[in-house]
């Protein structure tokens, strides 16, 4: 297997295999042509993950909470991305996607400088644009993710502000560190096919942080606090799975066969999990329930993330089902037991699920196992590397939320009166309703 | 006149206003509502969070109805709502001094 | 006996309806509304429309009880639905004639 | 003391609350209902099933009035809620025994 | 017209023109490349197929149920896809799509053994992964299309354990009849383009003998069984729709022209069934509504389903508009008559127009009517075949399904008590609720 | 800069440059050979404009009624797209793109007459099967727009035939004179890549229009009239964005650079809408709401819909900022200063961003504001041309909708009786409720 392979393929498990020095240069990539079948399928690739957020994530989490904070968290998912967007064009891509140091890039494409139509992704085959707009819708659901965390009870300027903050501070590094070739994590042969250290662990803790930091919503625990629409919930999530062959089969960052594996695994895993979490539930709780069901199909296309296109549909099938499973155990036992409120359990579900599925990527990736292999493969030390991002991830994005939280709160306050919090973001924040 | 207020299972709803009509009583309101009693409510569980939820949703039926119509209205609508089980609901009978017809301002039984 | 009917803010509904049992009130019935007094509303803007919203939403409980509870059922209930700021919401008595349970057929105290 | 409940068409409810608050009514709960009565319901079909629904919305609205306030309460709604055309609903008076107002503890006319 | 013919490529019209016995031994077809052009198409139309199912099946038919059983048919159509997924790796692409008896395929493939991401499919340009999924995907959806039929009053268990059963036993068959080489209807010539037997006659038929065999639901005909949020049917509908490109056009299995007329006729015999649904629901009832409006785009999708790529726009604008008319009046009058309680008019729509579009598909392939046309193409010939297809459809489905009822009313019974009916499949079976 | 440029390519700018005449015979393009990456792009984005008004504006709109209008909106839509769609085969296509007299083409091509699988379209690469059904979309699309401006008061009977009429006598001029190649807007080298004069300015002044004719709704400024399902309007508002990625980079008609650019231009232009509108309402009216932010997202897409492949980046940004800026100005302050009612803000979204899209475009198309160029560009001439291009489609379909609105009136009545405006369109118009 000698296919030549882009920057950010999700295919870090040839690192070692590829020369990649002269590649990374800022050489004009501009020679390269761009081919249409693959510039075709990154372009609905781009507005596949954009599905993903609007509006599949705002209603996955929209439904989870109550009527009165609906509009709220819609907002928040919406204005968070708008705004990574912007972001992405000014300083984004270029921190993350230029060459610096190992942990960050430098500012030679702030603004799209040197980006033309005629440049293409540095030794890939689609439009550079394409690719930045790819790598800017990541960059955009990942704090968007973050807020259902913290959901009903912290101020609309409080998100803002960490939003923008934190996409600077976190999310830039860690896509640096992992998808850039001079990246740390990518240097080290770490495998992460289509963002499940960046994204979801990342996200997932982040979001962990800060539902520890703000607290508990008020009467958590003893007023009822059930989803009040599992219809969005159910719509939502079925548009994240939708939107995720974007994300994962979109990382090959070619319509070739690659990108045919993670289609087929971002199908299996995800039905693997959502039955898994279906049937776990109805064994322990008595009844097998949509929300379960939903939770599992999240819990799945998280887990496959970092595998997709790396390991078979069986070892796919396998991390699946576990993901749905552990993440199941966590939202339900674990989390209880523990006791921070995290509205809409990213950390429960991304964050466990990410982390299984980073782990696993290094197990399943072994061709024993049906998985397309890594030169010189060994499972201990593939699984050692895969830890070592897993504990990077968490440490860097733990750190530096507590912090960019801290900070936040100094500014401008994290969390809404209690009067607000009663009554509700919709009407307090935005000055409307969800329902007339 | 009296007003007469019963809590009734929602499914027993179209039986109820047969039964009223059928005995000459042609109007009355109706309302959505959460009832908390005897009888036994369910458990909601959303993934770690369990609810037991004791309010059973309900209609309220309110029928204006002369003295003399009480009891045959009391008795037709037990006899629809009935099911014998726990939750049936209750019947309430307070009394009515004054009843206006917006449209004609006719008041008293006229406006019934 | 007598039919109480209470407007409290939502979010009390738990905390009366444990005030209620604890003082052995077992049944009662809840209505949403939207109430209208002194509290003042909000204002919503939807692009260029601004609406002055004078209804917010409150909970109306309707609980029969014998005459000798009415005392302690209002007290329990202020206990529990008070926050000491305006709107609070009004507690109503009003007489109840008769009452009846559709299961039993059981009328007066026995139906409550 | 008189709780007046007047059965409305919706779309009379802010004049009614305006023509209320003109004379001196400043609290008011409100409640979203379903009328059945004389007024001709509609015909909805959904593929092969046609259902003939006779109850229409309508919308309860509930005043705690002193006595002498009452005929000019009555008045007040008729004016505002009276299109002249079947269905306009009607108002039902009955004693209010108590009042009391959660907030402060103030009973009787002082509640209102 | 000569181009090469994959497998399955809803081209069966050529079938006799085709020489076939070697390609069809399972000779290594991984020599041949996959055309990257097709394979973004056949990803994009996969996932298209995906977005059918989940949301928009799933709010089709939830939105025509009661709100109190609107959770349980979110989480019938979520996991009975789910399930057929799963079996299709372990058995199911295996028995539909291997070599056998012209009744059902063998094993060889069971748990995707021999396919890698180098194999492609069979005759085709895309990887044998994308075929596989997109196969998939026609595999989930067939099962879920038949919930709606005894919606809000049959068990979960019940409806896991029928799907389960049926698509090995029903649906694995008939795939492989219509759509592998060897198949009794594919080897008689004949055509079915995307799939009126196998999806929606078989799902209509399946969906009407359980409506039969359960019964009807408490109070049907009396009580108030008003669709309880039409706005999902009409989100519902028109994914439907959208995703519908996937399952016809994607049926090409390229992105040629053929997947282009397809194309086309998806969009023009859609538009004339919805209004001709609605013309003829206003004249005769008095007024156009969005449910026919909404029901006629599905019967006229259901009724060019066959015919996508065989027929000319305006063919396929007439057997549009006769599918939605004749599935009016089954839905309407013919249903009422007969009197059994089909919930979403799983057969009044799928069966009905299935029939329909295959039957027209015989009329209006002929090129004389605008169509592609086939060899030695003969009328009554043609229309006998199709005939002949619709009856086995129905016949093996028919049989099928009612001993497959009867053996889960055996097993785990098939309908809820009458106080579960009552207080709603949401929270009796599923333990939440849909609204709070 | 010279790639191959078909007709209606969005690339009016080049028009001077290109030698047209003889391309433009209707000479059978037949030998040309249709692209399959071309194929798929182009069958993707048709499928995305059509996302875009089923169930995407019918929900943005639905959203924003009261609940007893809802069904109404939805079917307004579906079946005015519906028609639309049918009558594009019977005369649509051929009146807008044969050639003819500079306002309007010919019958040569009426019910695809000549059309085959083999047809490319004209100087392209792709099927015209699917030309034409992206085309198609588009004319559906533009009077669906329009009924957002007199909802909840209008008779279901005028719409569809307002709409009929509509198509034939002001959208396939406009679209002649815009994209076909002897078309006057065309050869005097206005600038409109995908859309803003023929639909955005057509729709929204059509809107204009008919909300001043048909008259304010009962109660207008007087009752609540707010949007009765905000999530609603936040979901179509979402899958207008998704869909208009088919809208604006499928105007490209290839899988090229130039689609890459309207891609991160559709992007970037709305994140920039959104913030703006969003921004600009929370320092005004002093809080940010949903309602607002998802309004930018629409004023952004219509801003950047005719510079999506013409302007930079970073001018998209501040084309998208403009935009939705001015749109909320012309929101809030302009339409209650005027006093009409158009229900949901068509001219104020559609007909101003509209503008100030076309106008912009003249001015970021500049080479030195990092836009794609326009030969022998000149600011002001360029400005002149846009302007003109725009005071055509105001006057042109002002004129020709007023007098169209006046026959239905005369014909069937506009507006439907005060009592059946009281109980809702819904169960007076459609005999259904939304909500049971
Ligand atoms: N004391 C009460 N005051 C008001 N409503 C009551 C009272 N007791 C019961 N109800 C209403 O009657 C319904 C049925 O009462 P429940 O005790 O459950 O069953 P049953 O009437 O069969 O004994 C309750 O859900 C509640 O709505
Ligand atoms: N005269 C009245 N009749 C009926 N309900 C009333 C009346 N006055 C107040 N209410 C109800 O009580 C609620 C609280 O009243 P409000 O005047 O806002 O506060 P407070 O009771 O603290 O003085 C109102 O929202 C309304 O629902
Ligand atoms: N006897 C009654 N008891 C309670 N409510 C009634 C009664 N009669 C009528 N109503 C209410 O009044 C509404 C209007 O009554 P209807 O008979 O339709 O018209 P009108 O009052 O103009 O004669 C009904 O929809 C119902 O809500």
């Amino acid at each position: 297997m000698s296919f030549k392979r882009p920057i950010r393929a999700g295919l870090i498990a040839l690192a070692t295999a590829l020369p990649l020095g002269g590649a990374l240069a800022q050489a004009p990539a501009a020679a390269a042509a761009a081919d249409k079948a693959d510039t075709a399928w990154m372009m609905v690739s781009t507005v596949l993950v954009l599905l993903m957020i609007v509006p599949g994530l705002a209603l996955f989490y929209g439904g989870l909470v109550r009527s009165k904070n609906m509009l709220s968290v819609l907002t928040q998912v919406l204005a968070v991305a708008c705004a990574s967007m912007i972001l992405w064009v000014v300083i984004g891509y270029s921190l993350a996607f230029t060459g610096g140091s190992a942990f960050i890039g430098g500012f030679d494409k702030a603004f799209l400088a040197g980006v033309t139509k005629a440049t293409v992704n540095d030794g890939g085959t689609i439009p550079e644009y394409v690719f930045f707009a790819f790598q800017m819708t990541f960059a955009a659901i990942t704090p968007a993710l973050i807020v259902g965390a913290f959901a009903e009870r912290t101020k609309f300027s409080a998100v803002m502000l960490f939003s923008v903050l934190w996409v600077i501070f976190v999310y830039y590094p860690m896509a640096h560190m992992v998808w850039q070739s001079d990246g740390y994590l990518f240097k080290l042969g770490a495998l992460d096919f289509a963002g499940g250290t960046v994204v979801h662990i990342n996200a997932g803790v982040a979001g962990l942080v800060g539902a520890i930091m703000i607290g508990k919503r008020i009467g958590y625990g003893r007023e009822l606090m059930a989803p009040h629409a599992l219809t969005m919930t159910m719509i939502g999530g079925s548009l994240l799975w939708i939107g995720w062959f974007g994300f994962n089969a979109g990382s090959a960052l070619a319509a070739n066969d690659v990108a045919a594996l993670a289609l087929v695994n971002t199908l299996l895993a995800t039905a693997a999990a959502a039955l898994g979490w279906m049937l776990i539930e109805w064994m322990t709780k008595g009844k097998p329930s949509l929300l379960g069901t939903v939770s599992g199909v999240i819990a799945g296309l998280v887990a496959i993330t970092p595998a997709a296109g790396l390991v078979g549909p069986i070892g796919g099938i396998v991390l699946g089902a576990v993901g749905g499973i552990v993440s199941f155990i966590f939202c339900t036992a674990v989390k209880n037991a523990i006791g921070y409120d995290d509205t809409a359990d990213v950390f429960g579900v991304h964050g466990v699920a990410g982390i299984i599925g980073s782990i696993g990527t290094g197990i399943f990736v072994s061709t024993s196992l049906g998985g397309v292999g890594v030169d010189d493969y060994d499972m201990a030390t593939q699984l050692w590397k895969q830890t070592v991002a897993v504990l990077i991830a968490i440490a860097w994005c733990g750190i530096g939320s507590a912090i960019l939280y801290k900070i936040v709160d100094l500014i401008v306050g994290l969390r809404v009166s209690p009067e607000k919090e009663r009554e509700g973001l919709d009407l307090t924040e935005h000055g409307e309703r969800a329902y007339n | 006149m009296k007003i007469i207020m019963a809590i009734i299972k929602p499914f027993k709803l179209e039986e109820v206003r047969d039964a009223l009509t059928g005995i000459g009583v042609h109007g009355l309101t109706v309302t959505e509502v959460k009832g908390y009693g005897r009888q036994k409510g369910h458990t909601e569980i959303y993934r770690g969070a369990e609810y037991a939820v004791s309010f059973l949703p309900k209609i309220k039926l309110e029928v204006a109805v002369s003295a003399d119509q009480v009891d045959k209205t009391i008795e037709a609508i037990i006899q629809a709502a009935k099911t014998g089980q726990i939750g049936d609901g209750k019947i309430f009978v307070t009394a009515l001094e004054q009843a206006v017809r917006i449209r004609t301002g006719e008041a008293g039984g006229d406006a019934l």
